[in-house]
């Protein structure tokens, strides 16, 4: 056992670093840093720099763009991208439908949508949630029919993240309704142009638009759109829950948003002195930041048992780096409305919802305290909710 | 002691209860908001027929000649309601200081036109670089003839944007967090000089900023050296009916998290059978209670004319309903899920007022070294 | 509404308070406050001293020395008798047996009971918990049957409460094994000198000696010993359990102890100032200063709803008075530990168990510290779990 | 980064490991306790036949040449066991102050033969008037010939009772709570003038109080008026130690709860089936990971020569130690009830243990305001 990390490791993290800081636009960076929301153009436009030098897809086979790394190079990435405030490639396109079309798909669509996805010329958007369906997936309803050589979609799908910016859909279908529900569900992809698709925004109360409703009236999609088997659905989308692992703590994000903090707080006035000279502040503070240095070794620790594992099957301690990983982020954003103070009142978001404050009231980083606080309750209730990772770490791991 | 309402009290409650049933679905809501001024004169008016608008005022006055306690029943069922019309601007901080402040006479002219509804105050006294030090004031008055002429910016002035008249801190005398040299002056919204702001705040109500450049005071309330002791009184009443309202988001919040998980059905049953759930809406019940339990001690304690007894027991209100509050409110959207993170359903919107409500005048924390500084509350 | 006291109300108070510090020994007094344990001897002495004045069994029927108080009146003598350090009668007595014996007994137990439990003539302990039963306490095993005119006792009781100080015990037995749990269970009067009773001690892990074991071997039991009918003993215990209300808080004592706690804090240094200086420690004891002053007007609420109402139905929201009075009781631990610091590694009991600091190293309260942060794990477990008590609200509150 | 165990490291936890599971059964430490000192001689001289008395001296001194991580391993293990014997008095302390402070002389006679097991060692810092405060020191030391004269009180000398050497702080030069003008003396435990009053603490251990009537040094290690840099630096590698025990009992405690909670049945059922126990021991587990997680920081860093981020990451780790082991012995004693507040059974053992970790060598209150203080912990 040896904790401390290697020359070559350390010398990998300095290249990462570098090039983040170096290669992406500062003014996207810094958006992201303080919290405001990104244009479509800007994430795009970052994906294609990562991709353009081979970092927007690491976690993929190695002959689709994939970088065969170890573990602690694959921790350093996912640190030195989100302490960087790249927003790196889009989850949708990166995380989700590509490593399972790498894994299941067929020859022909493995050419067709891996590389446009990794370049983000195809934005995916993920049809998996369903209105009721809550923590119980697997009991989703919208069908997929098999009629004349086509598949005839009928449904609604909702919390679809940036759903109005997408190409393409990702849609979780029963397509067997008199088996187990875990066995009827199939995989497909869906042009999101197809007729019969209506988008319609859900808006949050943190006063943005980031979801959205899905909603398939006869929609009809070829054949050759299914991926892998009819009614293996249900495994390829658990093949992807489990499969990264090294980002779902968000270890480096928090981070970066603890150091911005930190910065705030040392400038924002209280009485007559700043934020940061208030004990009781400083020890809010750093009680998070012990749990992130906790969380980070947690992650590594997890990560460095995956050596030799077989991909796709989640490790139940992850369910530790989603559960601490999503209070930590939570917590964040009592700090920054604790810097904050009485200015988070103002609802001040620009029509984008970029969280800039347009009143001027209070300083610029307030305007988005109050928002990032309401908007950050969801990391506890998507990707499976915190008690939903309790329940797998009840039966996988204790046993019960 | 006695926990029953007295009759007086018990119509009070059902009238302003049945307005609430009446007048405040969450749809109705909604199309307030849209109007205007970001809420509805009719409704203003009603409140005003039923005698709201001076509930805590003397009968001499127009009002309903109520106390802490008449208070405190419409504002919680305002809470229950999440009422957007300007009562705690109008009638509880404009409203209580000049019943504080002022003279019989302004009292006569004020207080009855708030209470018919005619007049609508706002309290411009936060600032820019304030944080919540009440004594933080740097915009300034100066005598000018017989009168005075105020100057510098005010911030978050809740419904500052459609008050007829504005009372406004400023100071008259010392450097800039002196307690003494602070005076409260009634400024009418159209003078020359003073220019106004409104944008909405966080959970839907209204606000501004406002600027003033040599603006003519109409009026002064009391020493114009004075004023902070008086401002610091009204706002710990203030204060306490805050927390009587988030007792009603609270109680609003925790009954329909515990009807959604009746209905709300996951891996073929009701939420409401999971016994981590059932425990967790329990604890949300035990901190509603405890919130309510200790606003009833805010609620008289706000009345104690010992200002050192008061501002604790107000400050101790203040962090149990804080402390209830977020845990309900965070509980809340959890155990609903999803849905209580849009806007088209109501949890959410109750999550953000209470939210507001903690960082109104001191947040949990500060209003916990407060009390912490002020001895035991078993003195 | 009126939520100030009037002036009989003060006055009541004013009487409880002078009689309580006058007429109880100041030695009592003061090591109950300093969480000392008392002698048997003490402890009668207190109940006699009440007991003289008609102040022992203020609960009970009028005409067996009871007094017909408003719930504030009772509020007040709860809370005055627990400011004052006063340990007040003896619960298996005055809140448990007595209360029973007179509800639910023949003529003939009142007379032969009642006046000698209200003086401490008998000292009563409880036969309830058995040895794996814990919460469910209805599922217990201990059997009484008829033979010969006799109840036959066999079976084992644990958690006895200063059970080696008793003279008579009042069990729970089964008398029918065929019925539903609770319809086959007796309450039974059993004098402690019975030949085949065996008292075991139980040492707890704050090296106290407080709670036994108890078995029965045969023990033989006159018949007339039942209270009230055959298998009905499963009701008159749940009547005990919903009996006082008033006391399970503990308000009383918890506000003598967080008095005692400022006094401490004051006294004993840390570095060059003292413990109450630190804003952190004031912090943390205001915050359970403002807790138990949400919990007394809960208490205030609950016992001036009871006007009218049937008694012995409990009402369920006096659940919230157990479960947050015992965690008062034991942030108070926690509070006391913060005081006492490093002082509170000795173990330093004398053979009494009296919690006295006979080693010498730091102040002498705090070698009553750790012992009493162990020991008062135990609210929060026993009388119905923290568990029950929130499954009770869910169902008979919430109505899941 | 590597988290594999080297093969000696693999050896070296396997051998512990055994010596726990053979002698370390719950009955076997009640024998233990209730010997002579307190604990086992025999244990002691298996021990160093394991070569734990050495694990952290170089070989040159008979020691197994490890660093952190060997001691991480012994400590989890005895941590797991609940160990009774001066593992930590003499070897951890008392060694890590001879190997830090003494000349190669020094080291070469004590440290090989705590390594044999023929020396015990205990340090004595802490004074009744010192609470945390290292520098707070007021036992004196005066030069008398070529020796010291020792004169004052030590408080709660861990396992002084039953050392032949006892290490003592004592203030050569300034004044009460100077940093400068602390001395480091090695003192025979039989040394005319020495008295010590031994008594068992909270947890089962044994400490002493001693005293100093003109005592005679035996020797001095190292700068007899600078050693309060290498006493901290000693400490602070005795807190990774004592965290690593920690995780050890918070381990036990939680594995002892879940098999309880599928062993013991209530209302027909076994309570593991309660999904509110379920989740409860669930975020038990959870803190234990998080404790163990930061521990191997911590075990790192305490290798570290910058007094600075040693120290921050050693009071980060007690902080999250002290928090995670609150809780997972709080929630220990509620899952199992009441068998787990009786001496018969082990779990409450583990949680008075850990009760005492948190309280030595600075509270989790006071470390997390020595983190707060440091600046970040992602510098």
């Amino acid at each position: 056992m040896d904790l401390n990390f290697t020359a070559e490791e350390l010398a990998f993290r300095d290249e990462m670093r570098k090039f983040f800081r170096t290669e992406i636009p500062e003014s996207i960076r810094t958006k992201v840093l303080e919290g405001q929301h990104l244009t479509k153009d800007e994430i795009i436009l970052q994906q294609r720099i990562l991709n353009k030098h081979g970092l927007a897809v690491p976690g993929w086979p190695v002959e689709w763009g994939g970088k065969d790394w170890t573990p602690v190079q694959r921790y350093f990435y996912a640190d030195e991208i989100q302490l960087a405030g790249v927003p790196g490639g889009l989850a949708f396109n990166t995380s989700m439908v590509g490593p399972v079309i790498a894994q299941f798909g067929s020859e022909a669509q493995k050419k067709k949508f891996l590389p446009a996805t990794a370049n983000l010329d195809i934005w995916w958007c993920q049809g998996f949630s369903e209105p009721g369906a809550g923590s119980d997936l697997a009991g989703l309803r919208t069908k997929a029919e098999l009629i004349d050589g086509q598949w005839v979609i009928n449904g609604q799908k909702t919390w679809t993240t940036l759903g109005q910016h997408a190409d393409w859909i990702f849609v979780l279908c029963r397509t067997d309704p008199n088996v187990k529900k875990q066995e009827g569900i199939s995989y497909i992809l869906c042009d999101m142009k197809t007729p019969g698709i209506t988008v319609r925004p859900i808006q949050t109360i943190d006063g943005g638009h980031e979801v959205n409703e899905v909603f398939f009236d006869d929609v009809k999609v070829p054949a050759e759109n299914i991926v892998g088997e009819v009614n293996k659905g249900w495994d390829y989308a658990k093949f992807l829950l489990g499969n990264e692992r090294t980002g779902i703590a968000q270890v480096g994000a928090s981070k970066a948003r603890l150091k911005r903090i930190r910065e705030l707080a040392a400038i924002e006035p209280m009485g007559e002195a700043r934020v940061l000279d208030n004990p009781k502040f400083r020890e809010k503070l750093s009680m998070v930041e012990i749990e992130l240095k906790a969380l980070e070794m947690t992650q590594l620790r997890i990560i460095a048992d995956e050596k030799g594992k077989a991909k796709g099957r989640p490790n139940p301690a992850s369910s530790i780096l989603k559960m601490k990983g999503s209070e930590i982020q939570q917590w964040i954003t009592d700090l920054t409305m604790d810097v904050a103070g009485p200015y988070i009142m103002p609802f001040a978001m620009s029509d984008e919802g970029s969280g800039r404050n347009e009143v001027g009231y209070g300083p610029e980083f307030a305007a988005a305290a109050a928002p990032a606080y309401f908007n950050k309750r969801k990391v506890s209730i998507y990707g499976g909710s915190n008690e939903i990772q309790r329940n797998i770490i009840a039966k996988a791991i204790l046993g019960f | 002691m006695d926990f029953d309402l007295t009759d007086d009290q018990r119509l009070l409650k059902d009238s302003v209860d049945r307005l609430i049933a009446d007048r405040y679905s969450f749809d109705q809501r909604k199309k307030y908001m849209a109007e205007k001024d970001g809420w509805s004169r009719d409704n203003w008016a009603q409140f005003a027929e039923l005698g709201l608008l001076g509930v805590s005022f003397d009968e001499a006055y127009g009002g309903f000649g109520g106390g802490p306690v008449e208070s405190m029943l419409v504002a919680e069922a305002f809470g229950r309601g999440l009422v957007l019309e300007p009562f705690f601007a109008t009638v509880v901080l404009g409203g209580g200081l000049i019943k504080r402040a002022g003279t019989d006479a302004q009292k006569m002219a004020m207080l009855s036109e708030i209470a018919a509804g005619t007049r609508l105050v706002a309290f411009a006294h936060v600032e820019r670089a304030s944080r919540y030090n009440l004594a933080d004031v740097q915009v300034t008055a100066t005598k000018s003839g017989d009168g005075w002429v105020l100057n510098g910016e005010k911030s978050v002035v809740m419904h500052g944007d459609c008050a007829d008249t504005i009372l406004v801190t400023a100071r008259t005398a010392g450097s800039r967090r002196d307690r003494n040299g602070i005076g409260l002056f009634v400024v009418d919204a159209k003078a020359e000089g003073l220019t106004r702001k409104g944008y909405p705040t966080q959970d839907g109500l209204r606000a501004a900023e406002i600027s003033f450049a040599n603006v003519r005071a109409a009026d002064v309330l009391g020493d114009p050296a004075g004023a902070l002791p008086i401002v610091e009184r009204v706002i710990d009443e203030a204060i306490a009916v805050l927390c009587s309202e988030a007792v009603g988001l609270m109680h609003e919040m925790h009954v329909t998290t515990v009807d959604y998980m009746k209905q709300r059905k996951q891996f073929g049953r009701a939420i409401s059978e999971f016994q981590v759930l059932q425990h967790r809406s329990v604890d949300m019940f035990v901190a509603l209670e405890q919130a309510r339990s200790i606003n009833m001690f805010g609620t008289v304690m706000a009345g104690d004319d010992d200002a050192k007894s008061r501002s604790r027991a107000v400050s101790a209100t203040k962090v149990q309903i804080g402390k209830s509050g977020k845990l309900i409110g965070e509980e809340a959207v959890q155990l609903h899920g999803g849905i209580a993170m849009t806007m088209e359903y109501k949890v959410g919107h109750y999550f953000k007022r209470m939210t507001m409500i903690e960082a109104l005048y001191g947040s949990t924390a500060d209003h916990l070294a407060k009390v912490a500084d002020s001895g035991s509350l078993f003195a």
